[in-house]
């Protein structure tokens, strides 16, 4: 009853083989997804257990030792083996070479490479976690992580080495392959702005990584050798690993989040039918924050005893980086005037990151007033903070993404009551689990505590009732993601009237991307009231 | 690192194969600019605790064998030299030269790493090496932390030297049976490494060796 | 306070302007979520898809808007940060006159040491009105010392001595935790500040019957190790003098001068042929292993108050 | 690159290493350390810009050999802002002995 079905990348070979050696982008796309897919929902078990835990003020829901392993499993899943590759790696890997045209990645086989580092990585971590966890907080500050924390911190930190190359490799292939592989007529401004947000991801997956190699190995060194680097015995200084710790931790964050504005970039001008406002200032807005990025880690070392000239210099720096961020905001706001705005499922998820990521960066901006952060540092308020940032915006980023072109990449439609509705319900829910950890934060609750004083439990109770909303949200799109695969109706090449390559191309695309190598004519998000006009002319 | 394939049949992704050479090139040096800020982490640490412990740090510094760090940088520059004729006289099309200034390399790099063994062997002697017999009521902690920094440094550097040695005898092997003939760019890359290995030295020479010597 | 607290207490001069500080920048942060969640629900109702309405960019929005927008918002987050900054830099200069108490962090305790010798475990009493200084150490692991009521925070890092001041104005018995991770029990490591009037603190001074005052305990392990052997007139060895000497430059062997202050005789205590005095022989033993922390603080209390009176800068 | 320019590189190489060992026995005070790094950097230069080509290469490669080294002086000169301010008494550690 369906057409005869094409060839497309999915079925143009078969069998366990043809996907574990594949070098096709968009194959090496589906098996990050499968990856970190599963290491969403281990980290994300950990997170229901630890709100669970939080519901009484005494902690009875296992050993002390129990809840500190919960929130560094919690921790160390959800940073490195989901935010950080979540978008590069899928959206990045499948749609970035289409928009461009191009018919692969620079070096494919150092693609796949980058996969079998991150599986390796992640089940590394993964047997360390299963053999007992690690009870040191995904930030190993040291002494406690070297010479007292009783985990298994060798293996889990060797199974993060191991998975930082893949990002080293990734970022690699991504910036060769924006440089060089670009279809003829794609300039530079005629880049789609994921692509720019993605070549600036990959600038600090490049720069910022190998540093975590590094101190990560000078941690090991410590705890295996027992030498003394940062350890205080022997008059060595324990902030110089936060420094070096820091230097790689905040830009990643901004690894985190640069993908998610890429993505929120590309849906806002297509669900209005109308070009991205400042396509200048957005672009180079990415640019730049990838740049001072790497200029304001000391904002996480206040109170840890840095010297005084430092904080005041880290301080100033913080509120420059927010700058960018604030033009992108403004700008996505600027593009939604005068158009025809549609309210599907991504779009939702696009103003549910708009609107959360402007308080996550406000508040971090609360943060970075000297003062006020000796108060709040290390609280609840910082942990609502991330989790705006992340959760507010890199996860809703992520799945207005895949909602986004999730027709593109499987070649189904997928229900789209079904994917408002679940929108709708995770921005609720968020709001009411990491709202009330602002007022937890001021209150003076600290961070990683298990046990709490009495009078902050109303606070949790509120923040777990809204965690099981936020869940539920998170799982409705399994559900009819699965019954788009298997009886939703065929998507057409191009159902958002978007303007990208990647919407010329049958979807699921070929092998190959495109029959014949496009030719791009005009600049992205072209619209003449409301009509699209394709980059690569109306094939 | 990226794969080199033989010039004639080009990735599927790139239309031309100078759209290869570039892309290779460009990949190799954003992979050495991975490995710039690798070492550069552990100098960067190095630095700050010579800013930070002053002479206790600069103390420890003196006990190196300076002697033996100027021939081992001499060995490396001349090898980096070699390195160099090598790739020139490789794209120049001769067979028999680049052979031969490729087993120079190797041999220099060897020389680098004999040498460097030495200097291990006799630090050890004096009980040098922290984790195995480190004294440290005769050295005290900073020095100790000196010696960290500088069997880390040294050891990660010995171990990238034994790594383009490796691949610069492979490559001597491949030109000398005629499977490797001028036109793709593993010479090249090859030879960017093992100059990058060389400047990682150049840097850490004067910063453990150097240290200090004006008592 | 149970039931539904939403602000915390402010015991402090300095808390108020925190409050006062963190106030405005809600208010600010306030107004500018507010813009942009009023301008994108407004243009996602006009402009719907359904609806014809006048799509004619008449209101040609240009850069110079934006640029203008931006640095405004700029300017003012960035007086709020210099205003954050000064309040910052105002925790950096104790007042003089400041009581000094003695903090320890071990895992999973706080230890505090008052002047006169009181001990006391996961407490602080404080009197009220007068300015506290506390002098942090760590036995162990990074902690950090976190009294939410005082808006005040400081890690406490192995190997350095941290500073941090308050002056509580408000009677009450405030909460005290833990705020950097340290290890199973970091929930538990924490307990209760309570600022008394100095009637109530003069008596529970008493009420502690300390071992007499710091310098007291200090004179009795000045003989106890053996110190007085050497340093005291008449000592078998020849040893530098140590009255008035504190807070006094001293001379050392290798030609450099150095100020006589806690550090140098902490330093001269468990290390001490790093800095040897000129004209003597490095022949002290070294102490490190033998003297706990405590001690420690009591032997230096005894030198600093056999220093030059008026006492010098601990 | 001929074999000329090769080892007239080398040569220069050879002698700014006998410099800068030479420099170190010169007591200059604090100064020892900036000359000595001046003169690994002209080193570095050398190598960079004849052995790895980069005179020859375009503009792009250049700049993605730069951004490393920059990278780095952002490392060094950021931390450098804590550890020459820092002003803490650095007490000598009584640490009890970790498990």
């Amino acid at each position: 009853m369906h057409a005869p079905v094409r060839e497309s990348y999915l079925n143009a070979s078969v069998g366990i083989r043809s996907w574990l050696l594949t070098t096709d982008h968009k194959r090496i796309a589906l098996l990050y997804f499968g990856g970190i897919t599963f290491f969403f929902f281990v980290g994300g078990i950990a997170a229901t257990l630890i709100r669970l835990e939080l519901i009484t003020p005494q902690g009875d829901l296992g050993s002390p030792d129990f809840y500190n392993r919960l929130f560094t499993m919690h921790g160390i899943i959800m940073v490195w083996f989901f935010l950080i590759p979540s978008i590069p790696t899928t959206m990045g890997n499948f749609i970035l070479p289409m928009m461009i045209g191009a018919r692969d990645l620079a070096f494919p086989r150092l693609n796949l490479l980058s996969w079998y580092l991150y599986i390796a990585g992640g089940l590394i971590t993964l047997t360390a976690l299963l053999l007992g966890g690690v009870d040191t907080g995904w930030t190993f500050y040291e002494p406690y992580s070297t010479f007292y924390a009783t985990g298994y911190v060798i293996l889990t930190v060797f199974g993060i080495f191991v998975s930082g190359f893949s990002s080293i490799l990734t970022g690699l292939n991504f910036i060769v392959t924006v440089h060089k592989l670009r279809a003829p007529g794609m300039t530079w401004y005629r880049l789609p702005v994921f692509v720019w947000s993605t070549y600036a991801t990959s600038v600090i997956l490049v720069l910022a990584t190998p540093v975590l190699a590094m101190t990560l190995l000078m941690l090991l060194a410590e705890r295996v050798l027992h030498v003394g680097i940062f350890s205080p015995q022997l008059g060595g200084d324990p902030l110089l690993f936060q420094h070096m710790f820091w230097f790689y931790s905040h830009p990643a964050v901004y690894i985190m989040i640069l993908p998610s504005m890429g993505v929120i970039s590309e849906v806002v001008p297509v669900f209005s039918s109308k070009s991205l406002f400042g396509y200048y200032f957005v672009v180079w807005c990415s640019i730049a924050i990838a740049v001072i990025g790497f200029l304001v880690w000391g904002h996480h070392m206040f109170v840890a005893g840095q010297s005084l000239y430092a904080s005041l210099a880290f301080s100033f720096l913080s509120y420059l980086v927010a700058v960018p961020s604030a033009i992108k905001v403004f700008n996505w706001v600027a593009t939604m005037h005068e158009g025809w705005i549609r309210f599907d499922a991504p779009m939702l998820y696009a103003f549910g990151f708009i609107g959360l990521f402007t308080i996550g960066g406000l508040t971090g901006l609360m943060l970075a007033a000297l003062a006020v952060d000796v108060h709040v540092t290390d609280t609840y308020f910082v942990v609502a903070h991330f989790h705006y940032i992340m959760v507010g915006g890199a996860v809703m980023g992520f799945f207005a993404g895949l909602h986004y072109w999730w027709p593109k990449i499987s070649g189904r439609l997928y229900p789209d009551y079904w994917a408002r509705f679940a929108a709708i319900l995770a921005f609720f829910g968020f709001n009411l689990t990491f709202f009330p950890q602002f007022i937890l934060g001021y209150l003076g609750m600290p961070r990683r505590y298990q046990s709490y004083p009495p009078e902050f439990q109303i606070w949790h109770v509120l923040s777990s009732a809204g965690a099981s909303i936020l869940a539920v949200g998170y799982a409705l799109p399994i559900f009819y993601f699965a019954w788009s695969i298997l009886r939703g109706p065929r998507a057409p090449a191009n159902p958002w009237r978007a303007t990208g390559l990647e919407w010329s191309t049958p979807s699921p695309p070929p092998p190959e991307n495109f029959s014949t190598t496009p030719t791009v004519i005009r600049p992205p998000y072209q619209y003449d009231r409301g009509k699209p006009c394709m980059q690569a002319g109306d094939v | 690192m990226s794969e080199a394939t033989s010039p004639r049949a080009i990735g599927i992704q790139y239309a031309t194969l100078a759209q290869e050479r570039e892309a290779v090139t460009l990949g190799m040096w954003a992979f050495l600019a991975t490995e710039v800020l690798f070492f550069g982490a552990l100098i960067a640490a190095y630095l700050n605790y010579r800013v930070w412990f002053g002479s206790d740090f600069i103390a420890a510094a003196r006990m190196t064998k300076v002697v033996l760090g100027t021939a081992n940088t001499a060995v490396l520059l001349t090898s980096s030299a070699c390195m160099a004729m090598a790739v020139t006289t490789f794209e120049a099309g001769s067979k028999r030269a680049p052979v031969l200034w490729l087993a120079a390399t190797a041999l220099l790099g060897l020389a680098f790493v004999a040498i460097k063994a030495t200097e291990w062997w006799l630090e050890y002697q004096e009980r040098l090496v922290p984790a195995l017999n480190f004294d440290l009521s005769r050295y005290g902690g900073i020095a100790e932390i000196f010696f960290v920094f500088y069997f880390c440094a040294t050891g990660l550097h010995a171990l990238h030297l034994l790594i383009g040695i490796s691949l610069v005898s492979w490559l001597a092997i491949r030109i000398g049976n005629g499977s490797l003939v001028p036109g793709g760019s593993t010479t090249r890359l090859i030879g960017l490494y093992w100059h990058f290995v060389d400047i990682v030295w150049i840097f850490l020479f004067p910063l453990i060796y150097l240290a200090g010597r004006t008592t | 306070m149970h039931g539904f607290p939403w602000w915390p207490q402010a015991a402090s001069g300095y808390a108020r302007q925190i409050n006062f500080l963190f106030g405005s920048l809600l208010v600010i942060a306030f107004l500018t979520a507010g813009l942009v969640f009023f301008l994108m629900l407004f243009f996602a109702n006009k402009y719907r898809h359904g609806a014809n309405v006048d799509r004619s960019g008449t209101t040609k929005k240009t850069w110079r808007f934006e640029v203008s927008w931006t640095v405004a918002t700029l300017l003012v987050f960035v007086g709020l940060a210099v205003w954050g900054a000064s309040t910052y830099v105002h925790l950096y200069n104790p007042p003089e006159n400041a009581l000094q108490i003695f903090v320890v962090g071990k895992q999973w305790m706080w230890k505090a040491q008052h002047p006169g010798g009181q001990r006391e475990i996961n407490e602080l009493h404080v009197p009220v009105d007068q300015p506290v200084r506390l002098v942090l150490a760590s036995q162990d692991v990074i902690h950090s010392f976190f009294i939410p009521a005082l808006r005040i925070k400081q890690d406490v890092v192995p190997g350095r001595y941290e500073t941090m001041w308050f002056r509580a104005d408000r009677v009450g018995r405030y909460h005290l935790f833990c705020a950097e991770y340290c290890g199973t029990d970091h929930a538990k490591m924490g307990g209760w500040v309570t600022v008394m009037n100095p009637r109530d603190f003069a008596s529970w001074l008493r009420a502690q019957g300390g071992q007499g005052t710091l310098a007291a305990q200090g004179q009795q392990l000045f003989h106890r190790y053996g110190c007085s052997g050497c340093h005291e007139a008449g000592g078998t060895v020849r040893a530098p003098n140590l009255n008035g000497l504190f807070g006094s430059p001293v001379p050392l062997s290798d030609g450099s001068v150095v100020i006589a202050d806690a550090s140098y005789v902490r330093d001269s205590i468990l290390d001490p042929k790093k800095q040897v005095a000129a004209g003597y022989a490095p022949v002290m033993p070294t102490f490190a292993g033998q003297v706990s922390e405590d001690d420690l603080a009591k032997l230096v209390a005894y030198i600093q108050s056999i220093g030059p009176q008026p006492g010098g800068r601990a | 690159m001929s074999a000329a320019t090769i080892w007239r590189c080398w040569l220069a190489l050879i002698l700014l290493l006998a410099a800068t060992t030479a420099s170190a026995f010169v007591p200059l005070g604090n100064f020892n350390l900036p000359v000595s790094l001046t003169i690994a950097v002209v080193k570095a230069l050398i190598v960079l810009l004849f052995f790895m080509e980069l005179r020859a290469s375009r503009a792009l490669v250049r700049a993605f050999a730069a951004a490393g080294f920059f990278w780095l002086l952002i490392m060094i000169t950021l931390t450098g802002a804590d550890y020459w301010h820092r002003t803490d008494a650095r007490a000598p550690i009584d640490q009890t002995k970790p498990r």
